[in-house]
């Protein structure tokens, strides 16, 4: 076990395939850097996000969620970032209900053109969620491996 | 390469926060919502709609220019926000959506708690809003009387007496006017809210805010 | 219907005739008006040249008053346009500001008041009368229709704009003061420099200043051959009627026009007595002009036929 | 089919509220007909059969067990396990075997509150001394043992492998009726039954499709509760701003709730393939709100949206009311557990 | 264990992805480690993207017999296609290969090679368990069909119908007016080459109105659109004219005899007068006049029926009994030229627009000057007789205010100088014109030379958006006057000019129906209303929606250069999609499953496309796959899980999220086991 290790949060993004995906390849050409800890998933469009997709991520030993999409008013696909925006909201307001902080799930706009700013954000993000700490969702834990396995919620014995 | 430049170059980077732009001060001075002082695109409309327009040495517009210029000593001292008489019509009218008439106000208090209002040309506006206040500090109420008296007698000591055989007079026989000044029941409690008041703007100057 | 009312400190002296005459018409109007007790000074103008901190605190601790007395309902009416634009002002930026609110609370909390923004709606005393009451309520009070009286409308600057809460008339062509001259009887003229500036508290800082502005007004009117102007706001009617002398002093004019608020009018028509209604403690006197006041509605003016070369004009929306 | 006679049949009552016995025994008539074909071989509710009997019973001795109840104590748990162990079919039936349940509402918060509410802090409580269920007591008789309280509600699948599902809370008892009707054709007439591990006794759709409320486009602008306002019977609840959960609820109750105009709660549980049946009504839900369109003031839509949200009231509880133990997220994190 | 034979590609990139990313490594690891989930052969090329890196994969698909391919390379927004269409030529459905960005996403962005390593491994992962539950699609193929709708026929549209007619295409070109030539048609000259506006306008319109190709609509608006991109159904209501276009000769006797004057508030934006019978101008195109039902006494009153008395016509042209017609057509592709509004100057009542006689719009003023107009081309006062000694014109009337229209609508200072030239011109000389404006925008070519030549005239320029305009007088010289209050900004100065006439240069506005238009046609209107464009720069005619086109003002204000060029190249691009016969489409698309559908109706207000239909006598929705655009929101709204999307669907993202959840950031990470 590496002892005294910086903890390195695991943050799942879903990014929009004609804005923040793109801001994400213009980040790299820029070779603008950025901490590893946030993996991309592609999606057509920030209103393709289902909100389970932010509860797996969670559950299934993510520390964190990062949701991008269009600046309002610029969606690909005319106004679908707004019902992102609906659902996020919610989303956000029943996630306090279960005991998620905030700062773990995140909504960001960003053109095409805002590379170097979504790096900055991913680093941000990256840090808060760091000071945080594990999420370790209850019934979820990790072997030694470096594969995350799920665990049975082991049950307490004592009251 | 001179010497002057030389040290400029070899002076050491200054360890302070940048200064603060005036523009950025009289924004954090301004209550409500965003006043957008830094929308200004100098079209003109507010000075051109002043009633006071004339009278004042810079325009409204002007003043926005000097503000981003941050020419301060310059504009605390003019007397362009003590020639405001809140008609509002520049605010209604700006293409910008600017809260110009609160920047008039954000300057008259800069004026007067820096004392830059002694060396405006409407020196006199300040006292009168000073001796305002201090009726309604003292009673809870306006004091028309009492506020005339003291406010003619120190600039204008002729127009005082005018004011008390001519108009004045004329308005003490309307009965429009008391010779007492009325108070409210509860001058304590408003006193206290008030002095509160002077104590939170004044930590807020003090941690580095404004107020 | 009932309303909380907050009179301020002109209504109390200076203005007593547009108090008065409010209490007047309160009653034909279906009013019943509570005043908010220990009300303090608005702060006009003034305060909020001093310190901002103390000038929302003390127009609060009015609105703090009004949401503890609010057994008349939510609307708080100000008849004076300087208190309304306070209020109003004040309750829409602690309302945009958060940070704003909890200071003027933590102040406040000093005297052992809070208010919480939006609780208490500012009226202003002709927003009640010609949306709560209406122009048809109004209409059928009127025993003494003013028939004859050329009246000029002045509405100044603070009842319209910036208009905080309700933006109830256009803050530059209003037309709601018109529309209820008209329903007493009187013929409204053209006035337009409705909603221009008085002068506010210039009297006192630069008179020729002041004076210059009062002169425009005054001579607009007279261009129009007004017979009164009628007002909203005290500082409107002392300006023009209090430096009337020295206008005519100082521009070598001869304008003799009464200001009168527009609830003396709206008594007058109504029937009810000069006295109660305030009138004689206008400087220029009211008397020779309220005798022109005829019995018989005059004849509306022939439309002119348009010359065949006259371009047409463009259609107007009718005035509500 | 058991050679000792007739087919044998459990019912068992976990963490519940004992609806679903009862929703049995609503089968009216019929209920003589399942006397007839079954011998009772454990069903506390209505025949005195001993925990020792069951553990007396041969491996797959029950043909077949209804299970109700949700998992809340080691009690629950150790009698799952020795149902299974006993039974040839074993049916997570009704919501709180399904999901949790209400019951696994309570997986919002933790053990120590929901002892604190039952034992310690509730108007109708007497506890001066501020006793707590305590798992081991040492009376002078001896030890006594209670079941442990889990922090966790669980559902039957989490702790045994189910054959079958039958949502409901409670199960309709013509649902109820329909599946014993199969079951016995199985055990009698050698019918097939239908795949392990399928919801039986649902529809396949959502409620929708049988409620009989006019449905048109939605756009919401603020949600109410029920008693704010008295619902059109004719329309769509959703679009009177009355919280449905219709949409994403299995069907085959009926419709019963929205049609008598209250919105239906979910208790038939998520449809086929859907994995978490609160995401899907919290994403039906935001997307339908009349709120943000492009060129309209960020702030301003900010502020419409956070006063609409506030009239969904409790969205955990709302959209998990009987799914909570079987959603994705299972339960709240409490204090890092 | 995964049914499927994937192949795993990782690409060196040179030494751009290697000098990061241990790529040997991560191919070897995959190899081992990704066996359970169905990987058979992983590799890594220092240039996948070579001929020879392909024919690698394609090898492999041919001799592994691989059903999918991860690519793990650069972004795929660069080689998506190249290895999709290196797939397709072995044979290998495009749609089962599968980019993971380990260049832009890893190597460019990381700084520690271990992690950067891990993090490829992950997003490999990831990529793998996704491409497994990829389908095999096929690009929808959709005829298209060869003629064109073209809605509004100002100067846009009738461009645009030109260019498609002459290339041998039918078009519908429809407008609401009882004539073609829009806004155009009204003015008198155009800026800066002082042509008369009609004079180049007018053979055009002729032209549209008698080519064989063209089918004019005049006089009709669209009721309807079905359909989708190349097969659009489009109903179209032909409004009565009450005038038999079969017989009518445009005599124009009707109109002579009509005894009812109105005032004319479209073509003589109310400064002029028309007959209830009325054709807009004389050279208007069709020529047949319009009954006016409204103003008609003959419908009002049931009595004069003068013009069809004195029609000549045998049989008679006026038809009292006519009625509207519908009429359906079908197009390939639709160019919407709708146009703009005139911003309403009584909106901004310190103007006096409406209240003083003598403000003007620069409509009216256009409709003044022009040679047929109502004061046949002399400039005077609202009474017809006076000419002005001195005229203001005041910019950016509505525009650029945030308390009215935030944007500057272009054309107005290009506009204001030519009225200033224009006053100058009829008025003489030695009137004085005024021009009051914000900033004088004079861009593109000849524009500042006419400046130039304004200035030489002898117009003022002030610097400072107008005040007020009053007739309150104040000083000596103002009596009678309208008097302009402004700041001039360049002095510093209120100042108070004394004017005749004053014209303000009213901002262009979205037409009043934009929005109900454009969800008719299935596209959006921009923050300031009008129609938003597929990209502002590089796709500026085109629309999100497949087949729908854009052009002129209904885009965004502009000149009548710049409607030109594109009703052009919105002609262009049309004309391009009837050549290729048939369109390909990206197969990425929603579609309901209809057993899992339970008519809740809540995914029906999701589609700005209009692709989703709902079927009342089913109760089920269906979403139609030519009008999709492959967004998603539809799938995420979906309680029932009825929605799927291809390529994006739920089992598709989960499991490339979980494939992702995998590996942890830095191999090193243990999570602390849950506290017993």
């Amino acid at each position: 076990m590496a002892e005294q290790k910086q903890f390195e949060p695991l943050i799942i993004g879903f990014t929009c395939n004609w804005c923040s995906y793109r801001a994400a390849d213009l980040a790299g050409m820029s070779r603008k850097k950025y901490p590893p800890n946030v993996r991309l998933i592609r999606l057509m469009c920030s209103g393709r996000l289902d909100p389970a997709f932010v509860l797996k991520a969670l559950q299934g030993g993510a520390d964190g969620v990062l949701i991008t999409g269009c600046h309002p008013g610029e969606c690909h696909y005319l106004e679908q970032n707004y019902k992102a925006y609906r659902r996020y909201v919610l989303l956000k307001r029943m996630l306090k209900q279960f005991g998620v902080e905030p700062e773990r799930v995140k909504l960001i706009w960003a053109s095409a053109a805002e590379g170097v700013r979504l790096a900055e954000e991913i680093t941000k993000m990256v840090e808060e969620v760091r000071a945080l700490g594990p999420l370790n969702w209850p019934g979820v834990a990790a072997a030694n491996g470096d594969r995350l396995i799920h665990l049975t919620e082991k049950e307490e014995v004592a009251a | 390469m001179t010497i002057d430049t030389l040290d400029i170059a070899a002076s050491p980077m200054p360890a302070t926060v940048p200064k603060r732009s005036f523009l950025q001060e009289v924004i954090e001075d301004t209550p409500g919502s965003d006043p957008r002082f830094e929308m200004c695109i100098q079209c003109g409309t507010c000075g051109g709609s002043c009633p006071s327009g004339p009278d004042m040495e810079y325009s409204p517009r002007r003043i926005f220019a000097m503000i981003k210029a941050d020419m301060r000593e310059e504009v605390l001292k003019s007397n362009t926000f003590w020639y405001c008489v809140s008609c509002y019509y520049c605010m209604a009218r700006c293409p910008q959506q600017v809260h110009i008439t609160d920047l008039m106000y954000t300057l008259k208090r800069k004026a007067v708690r820096e004392g830059y209002c002694r060396k405006s040309t409407a020196s006199d506006a300040p006292d009168f809003s000073e001796f305002f206040a201090d009726a309604v500090l003292k009673y809870g109420r306006s004091f028309e009387l009492g506020l005339a008296t003291r406010y003619h007698l120190r600039h204008h000591p002729l127009g005082a007496i005018k004011m008390a055989t001519g108009m004045g007079l004329e308005m003490m026989r309307k009965g429009r006017m008391d010779l007492t000044p009325r108070r409210i029941k509860n001058v304590d409690q408003l006193q206290a809210i008030l002095s509160k008041a002077e104590e939170i703007a004044r930590q807020e100057r003090e941690q580095g805010g404004v107020a | 219907m009932k309303y909380n009312y907050y009179p301020g400190c002109s209504l109390e002296r200076n203005a007593s005739a547009y108090h008065d005459s409010t209490m007047a018409v309160a009653k034909p109007l279906g009013i019943e008006f509570q005043e908010v007790n220990d009300c303090n000074c608005c702060g006009a103008v003034e305060f909020m040249a001093i310190d901002k901190m103390q000038a929302y605190a003390l127009i609060a601790r009015n609105l703090s008053l009004a949401e503890q007395q609010m057994s008349n309902g939510e609307n708080l009416v100000a008849p004076c346009s300087a208190c309304f634009l306070n209020l109003s002002k004040c309750d829409a930026y602690l309302s945009a500001s958060p940070a704003l609110a909890d200071k003027v609370n933590k102040a406040l909390a000093a005297g052992g008041m809070h208010y919480t923004p939006g609780q208490v709606h500012t009226r202003h005393l002709l927003d009640v009368a010609v949306n709560d009451v209406g122009y048809d309520a109004i209409a059928k009070k009127v025993s003494k229709p003013l028939y004859g009286l050329r009246v000029a409308p002045y509405y100044g600057c603070l009842i319209v704009r910036p208009g905080f809460l309700d933006k109830f008339d256009d803050p530059e062509y209003p037309t709601s003061l018109d529309k209820l001259m008209r329903t007493l009887g009187a013929t409204v003229v053209d006035f337009p420099m409705k909603a221009h500036c008085c002068g506010g508290h210039m009297t006192q800082i630069s008179e020729p200043v002041a004076l210059y502005m009062i002169h425009q007004l005054l001579k607009n009117a007279a261009d129009y051959e007004a017979d009164v102007i009628t007002t909203i706001c005290p500082m409107c009617q002392l300006n023009l009627d209090a430096y009337q002398h020295n206008v005519n002093k100082a521009y070598g004019t001869h304008y003799n026009i009464p200001i009168l608020y527009f609830t003396q009018l709206m008594g007058l028509a109504f029937g009810l007595s000069a006295k109660k209604l305030g009138f004689g403690k206008e400087f220029i006197s009211a008397a020779p002009a309220l005798i022109k006041i005829g019995v018989k509605p005059p004849k509306k003016p022939k439309k002119k036929r348009p010359s065949k070369q006259e371009l047409p004009m463009p259609v107007m929306p009718e005035e509500e | 089919m058991s050679d000792k006679g007739k087919p044998k049949l459990a019912m068992y009552w976990a963490s519940g509220c004992g609806g679903c016995e009862i929703a049995v025994l609503n089968i009216q008539e019929n209920i003589l007909v399942v006397d007839e074909v079954f011998d009772i071989a454990f069903f506390p509710c209505i025949a005195d059969f001993k925990v020792k009997d069951v553990k007396g019973y041969p491996d797959g001795y029950i043909d077949l067990c209804l299970f109700n109840g949700a998992i809340r104590n080691s009690e629950n748990e150790e009698m799952a396990q020795l149902l299974r162990q006993k039974s040839k079919v074993m049916v997570a039936f009704g919501s709180c075997a399904y999901e949790g349940c209400i019951p696994g509402l309570s997986n919002l918060t933790s053990k120590e509150a929901t002892l604190h509410t039952v034992y310690l802090d509730n108007p109708t409580i007497d506890n001066p001394e501020g006793i707590l269920p305590q798992p081991f007591y040492d009376a002078p008789e001896g030890t006594l043992e209670i079941p442990v309280f889990y922090h966790t509600i669980k559902s039957l699948d989490q702790v045994v492998d189910v054959d079958y599902t039958i949502p409901g809370c409670p199960p309709e008892p013509h649902q109820i009726w329909t599946v014993l009707q199969a079951v016995v054709a199985a055990l009698l007439e050698g019918a097939d039954l239908p795949p392990a591990g399928s919801i039986i006794g649902a529809g396949n759709v959502a409620v929708c499709q049988e409620c009989t409320l006019k449905k048109d486009v939605k756009k919401i602008e603020r949600f109410y509760r029920p008693y704010e306002v008295i619902p059109d019977r004719e329309v769509c609840l959703l679009e009177q701003g009355l919280m449905c959960m219709g949409p994403a609820t299995l069907s085959g109750c009926g419709a019963l709730c929205p049609i008598v105009g209250m919105g239906c709660r979910g208790c038939y549980g998520p449809l086929d393939g859907v994995e978490d049946q609160g995401a899907k009504m919290l994403t039906a839900i935001a997307s339908i709100l009349g709120v943000g369109k492009p060129g309209e003031d960020e702030a301003e839509i900010e502020r419409q949206l956070d006063a609409v949200m506030d009239t969904i009231v409790d969205p955990a509880g709302t959209f998990y009311r009987f799914s909570m133990a079987h959603s994705l997220l299972r339960r709240a994190k409490v204090n890092g557990r | 264990m995964s049914k499927e034979r994937i192949g795993v590609y990782i690409c060196h990139c040179g030494t751009n992805i290697a000098s990061m990313v241990d790529v040997e490594n991560v191919a070897v690891w995959a190899k081992e480690n990704l066996a359970d989930d169905g990987v058979v052969v992983a590799r890594d090329y220092k240039f996948m993207c070579s001929s020879l890196g392909q024919e690698l994969i394609q090898d492999d698909i041919k001799e592994k017999g691989l059903t999918r391919v991860v690519v793990a390379a650069c972004s795929p927004h660069l080689h998506e296609q190249t290895f999709r269409a290196a797939c397709a030529k072995a044979g290998l459905n495009p749609f089962l290969c599968e980019m993971v960005s380990v260049r832009e996403q890893v190597s460019w962005v990381h700084t520690d090679k271990a992690m950067a390593t891990q993090k490829a491994k992950a997003m490999i992962t990831g990529g793998v368990e996704r491409v497994a539950l990829h389908e095999p699609l096929e690009p929808l193929h959709v005829p298209i069909n060869e003629a064109t709708l073209v809605v509004g026929a100002g100067i846009a549209g009738i461009q645009a119908a030109i260019e498609i007619a002459d290339s041998g295409f039918p078009v519908y070109l429809v407008e609401r007016e009882p004539s073609i030539g829009g806004h155009m048609a009204q003015f008198d000259k155009t800026f800066p080459t002082l042509d008369c506006s009609a004079c180049i306008l007018t053979p055009k319109m002729v032209t549209a109105g008698s080519h064989p190709n063209i089918h004019l609509l005049s006089y009709s608006e669209v009721e309807r659109v079905d359909g989708y991109v190349g097969n659009f159904t489009v109903t179209i209501r032909k409004k009565a004219r009450y005038v038999n276009e079969d017989v009518c000769t445009g005599c124009g006797i009707c109109i002579e005899k009509c005894p009812m004057k109105v005032i004319d508030d479209v073509f003589e934006a109310g400064l002029g007068y028309r007959k209830a019978v009325y054709r807009p101008f004389p050279q208007a195109v069709p020529k047949y006049p319009v009954i006016d039902t409204e103003n008609c006494i003959y419908f009002q009153r049931g009595k004069c029926q003068a013009c069809q008395i004195f029609c000549p016509t045998q049989p008679n042209s006026i038809d009292f009994e006519q009625e509207d017609e519908l009429l359906q057509v079908d197009v390939g592709n639709i160019i919407l030229a709708t146009g703009y509004d005139l911003f309403d100057a009584r909106r901004i009542p310190q103007y006096g627009y409406g209240r003083l006689a003598n403000v003007f719009t620069s409509l009216e003023f256009e409709r003044m000057c022009n040679a047929s107009g109502p004061t046949n081309g002399a400039v005077r006062l609202r009474d017809g007789v006076t000419e002005p000694e001195a005229v203001a014109v005041i910019h950016c009337v509505g525009s650029r205010d945030k308390n009215y229209n935030n944007y500057c609508s272009v054309i107005c200072c290009m506009q204001s100088l030519k009225f200033a030239h224009l006053v100058k011109e009829r008025a003489g000389p030695n009137t004085e014109v005024y021009n009051f404006y914000i900033d004088m925008r004079t861009a593109f070519k000849d524009y500042d030379e006419f400046y130039q030549k304004v200035l030489a005239e002898g117009v003022h320029f002030v610097r400072g958006r107008v005040a007020e305009v009053t007739d309150a007088a104040r000083l000596p010289g103002e009596e009678g006057k309208l008097i302009i209050q402004a700041e001039d900004t360049l002095i510093g100065k209120q100042r108070r000019v004394p004017v005749d006439m004053v014209i303000l240069s009213a901002g262009l506005e979205p037409r009043h129906d934009s929005v109900e238009v454009g969800h008719q046609f299935g596209i959006s209107c921009s923050v300031n209303g009008f129609f938003t464009e597929k990209h502002p720069k590089l796709d500026p005619v085109a629309t999100m929606t497949e087949g729908i086109f854009i052009a002129g003002c209904a885009q965004g204000p502009k000149d009548i250069p710049a409607s030109v060029v594109q009703g052009a190249a919105a002609s262009a691009r049309v004309l391009g999609r009837i050549q290729q016969k048939e369109l390909a489409l990206e197969p990425v698309r929603a579609s309901v499953i209809e057993e899992k559908c339970s008519g809740c109706r809540i995914c029906n207000t999701m589609c700005p496309f209009n692709a989703i239909l709902f079927h009342e006598d089913q109760m089920v929705t269906e979403i139609n796959p030519a009008l999709c655009q492959g967004c998603g929101s539809c799938v995420a709204a979906c309680p029932s899980g009825a929605i799927t999307g291809t390529q994006f669907s739920d089992q598709q993202v989960l499991a490339q999220l979980e494939g992702l959840l995998m590996l942890s950031v830095n191999g090193g990470r243990v999570l602390e086991p849950e506290m017993a």
